[in-house]
């Protein structure tokens, strides 16, 4: 099977450069290539090209600027919060943290177990809301951190960050949180919403792969994760990659520019995606909140069939979705969000993630309406399940 | 993970697939919440002297899983198809995926159940006609994933 | 002071992108742009170009493609290197280093010694090559790791990689090389010179900024230091960087074809260089080895004046180097690399480091030995030492 | 690390370098360990009846170090001259700093001694004229920068 299409669903996986930003890198690579470390003329333009990106993005997410410290992307920003404010102290030694976070928060916290601290995972509902009653009776005295995404990577749920801290905050715990698939998204204040360290990914909003940054509000302790040179004020040891800041300051100044009117866009499409599948697929249901959701983001749970399956015809049909993360697409769990959500197992593995992004047009949503149902069809077929369940066929 | 062509042109182009109406046996190995499942059907041509002469004559599948599970059980009803009882009682899980040209490592456990699966429709068909001795000597599905 | 010239001669600080990499890269950002870890098509080209970037990088250093592991750069393979082994076992108890390795080292060891770690640094000697006898005395079967840096980034000296590998290995220590300096420079044969662990990055010879490897040779046990998702096979997680891995893959690419040649360009060039330095300035010496040096560093102290007020200077001429390492160019520290060489604190202040480059011109090099006499003799007219100690003026 | 325009300026151009010969008064402060050293050499247009009040008529300096401590040398020699006594003994390395629209942070101490060598300076001077009452009042230099 051929196809003429290159339909890219998987924008919750990782999102196309916007060809803005890499122009916008491009001199940043050979002209002004300099150290900024350096204390020569050429190290100072880079200096102030990072200096620059580092105010716009304090602006996207209403910080300090010396609020903003450079990461190689959103798993060493999880990574740096969690084991940084760790390493900073030796009095608390709990983490709560939720049953729906991104491996790079939920493995972090597990391998902190191994020095000594509870780990605490808080559940949620079934529309992947964390139960805020259950997060209040966990928080104490002896809380460090409280960890919780801003919104879900596979369902789009959003969670209520400033209900999130008072609680936490309550008790003196800090409140952490992986914003990678909110930034550049939906507006995010982290003043108001009391926000003590936010981490963004610039790959998961039109920014190159490889940059991220991790928000630490003025008065909040933490250790290095790199040790070395005295990069970032000395949290963050390695030569500043350049490009990588200034496309992450670039992809900062097109979400402030555009978030809102692409916001509207991409709802729009993908409420036609969901009832397009809704409408001729029987047997679907849609995971993640209903309302409290990302706009981008449409998981869906098919009945009697498996979600790999599903995918790889999908491909042949030039449709590029995915299976929830895209981390765990080699594993053979079920993914630990729909189960956290009550799904049962077989539900589970029979789902999809469809993530639209600013790169996808119409007609595109279009071929998948034409193509999916055929598929589910197909695939459904030669399930042993659909013919047990149903009695049809 | 990258699956093989072999691999790609049986998930795409299963063999075999559907079932049997009045099937010698039957035989179902997995489970859905490893996401993978597979019934296959079999229809025996009998050897009343020597039942583990008896041969697969006709041999039909149904599968819920992933791409892999999907191959396996087009590739082992392929394989499958013709062969004596004892034949398919000494055919192993690698002999399938050596000949889908190998799996991803993930997938050699949880969704190479094809072989196994067959067996178990060998067993139960052997059961059916009272040899359960014989029956028992066949390994048929890892205890936890049935 | 308004000037034409743009010499770069600090490329031991980052080199410029070679644009062939960059023009590599480019379609990475957008046209081939997907999460490698996704299971489509899509997801599928851009997990093929990092495993072909891989393999580049392994025939450069002559290992197994599947022991190189991405990282963000040199420090965080450093990083790795050192906290990963420690992480992995309990028995041992003692690391190994020198007293002239990178900060990314240093430092690193330094923060392990709060883990119960027994730091131990080998003195060098007046050229900056490690005692080996030191050494020798001070592996035994505690030591967990000896990391010793292949060249020193400041003076370039080399130092004797397979004797150290012999002496560390007799008891079972580990060795790691911090060879973020010589990586596409000098000829690395890791199996030959017997190393476990190597730290490269693209930045310094013509890659990318905010990409590095550490090399493990297969067997070697270490934990990861980002947690998260099943990346880099369970060892460095986060989503792959596919554009710096595919413009790293171009620079070792490059480096295989033009390593040697280039070697001698610039070696010419520094010897000009240095000629045109010792046969115009008075008191000036030559830091680091006099044979086993990288053909493209070339360090001197000029006595009686400051390293920083050259700098400038230079800035001011349009030429751009620097005093010691980067890193530590805001601090008032003497370099320690020049004082465990044994040199006196007003020396180590007064010396500069030219690190040329493969885009380096000859003209370049004349320019500086125009201009960099009258420099000295300008400083040199109001310093307090140069009066005192020569009586002339 | 950025230097403002003024402390280029000092640095690339500084005011009254050099030496006074038989000079009423010399003050060295730094240390070459630390990367910076200065000496200063002012000539005094004296008060017999108050030397607190005499003036200082010329001073140059010569300087091992930065462009911080160029500029400082040199910022500080401009601010003292034709100054009193009891006005050098009341000068901070602050008022210097600010002169030259601020310091990095990092050279604020180290490099920032051009008032001590002054005061330096004009503690040698009183003292040669046997006030050391007079010059023990007033701060000079650091003590472990001596
Ligand atoms: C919610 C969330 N957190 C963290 C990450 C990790 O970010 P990165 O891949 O930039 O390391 C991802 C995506 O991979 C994510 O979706
Ligand atoms: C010898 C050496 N090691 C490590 C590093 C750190 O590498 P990176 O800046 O890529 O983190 C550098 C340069 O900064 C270096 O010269």
């Amino acid at each position: 099977m051929s196809t003429e299409w290159n339909v890219y669903l998987d924008n919750n996986a990782t999102t196309p450069t916007d060809p803005r930003v890499v122009e916008k890198m491009i001199p940043y690579f050979h002209e002004i290539s300099a150290n900024p470390s350096s204390i020569h003329g050429a190290g100072r333009r880079a200096r102030d090209a990072v200096e620059e990106a580092r105010e716009i993005i304090s602006r996207l997410v209403n910080c300090r600027t010396e609020e903003v410290y450079f990461t190689s992307g959103g798993t060493e920003a999880d990574n740096l919060a969690i084991k940084g404010t760790a390493l900073s102290q030796n009095e608390r030694k709990k983490i709560i943290t939720s049953e729906i976070e991104h491996h790079a928060v939920l493995t972090t916290c597990e391998h902190m177990a191994k020095f000594g601290y509870e780990i605490v995972k808080t559940p949620v509902d079934q529309h992947g809301i964390v139960d805020l009653d259950f997060l209040s009776k966990s928080v104490d005295e002896n809380t460090l951190l409280v960890s919780i995404m801003h919104a879900n990577n596979e369902v789009g749920t959003i969670e209520p960050m400033g209900e999130i801290t008072r609680v936490a905050h309550r008790h003196g715990a800090i409140v952490h949180t992986d914003a990678v698939q909110t930034t550049g998204k939906i507006p995010i204040d982290i003043d108001a919403l009391g926000i003590d360290m936010l981490s963004l990914s610039g790959h998961k909003f039109y920014g190159p792969k490889g940059i991220g940054a991790l928000v630490v509000r003025r008065g909040i302790r933490f250790e290095p994760l790199h040790h070395g040179g005295h990069h970032e004020k000395n949290k963050r040891a390695g030569t500043e990659n350049v490009p990588g800041i200034v496309g992450l300051g670039k992809a900062c100044d097109i979400a402030l520019a555009e978030m809102a009117s692409e916001e509207e866009r991409i709802k729009a499409m993908r409420e036609r995606l969901w009832a397009g599948i809704d409408h001729n697929v029987e047997d679907v249901r849609l995971n993640g909140h209903p309302q409290k959701r990302l706009a981008n983001t449409l998981n869906v749970s098919v009945r009697y069939i498996e979600g790999e399956s599903m995918l790889l015809n999908l491909d042949m049909h030039g449709i590029f979705a995915s299976s929830g993360s895209a981390c765990t697409s080699g594993s053979l769990e079920a993914s630990h969000v729909l189960l956290a959500m009550g799904l049962p197992h077989e539900l589970a593995h029979g789902s999809l993630r469809f993530s639209l992004g600013r790169f996808n047009k119409d007609e595109e949503i279009d071929h998948v309406i034409k193509v999916f149902p055929e598929i589910v069809r197909k695939l459904r077929a030669i399930s042993p399940l659909y013919k047990d369940k149903s009695g049809r066929h | 993970m990258q699956y093989s062509e072999k691999v790609m042109d049986h998930f795409m182009n299963p063999r075999n697939v559907g079932e049997i109406e009045n099937a010698d046996g039957i035989g179902t190995c997995g489970n859905p919440v490893c996401g993978d499942l597979m019934t296959f059907y079999i229809k025996i041509e009998p050897r009343t002297e020597d039942p583990d002469e008896a041969r697969i004559a006709d041999i039909r599948f149904k599968t819920f899983g992933c791409g892999a599970a999907i191959a396996v059980a087009s590739m082992a009803s392929e394989m499958a198809k013709g062969r004596t009882l004892t034949e398919i009682s000494s055919m192993s899980r690698d002999d399938v995926a050596n000949m889908l040209d190998g799996l991803p490592p993930v997938k050699m456990h949880c969704s190479n159940i094809g072989v196994q699966a067959i067996q178990e429709a060998v067993k139960d068909y052997l059961k059916k006609i009272g040899r359960d001795d014989l029956a028992g000597r066949i390994k048929g599905c890892p205890k936890k994933e049935n």
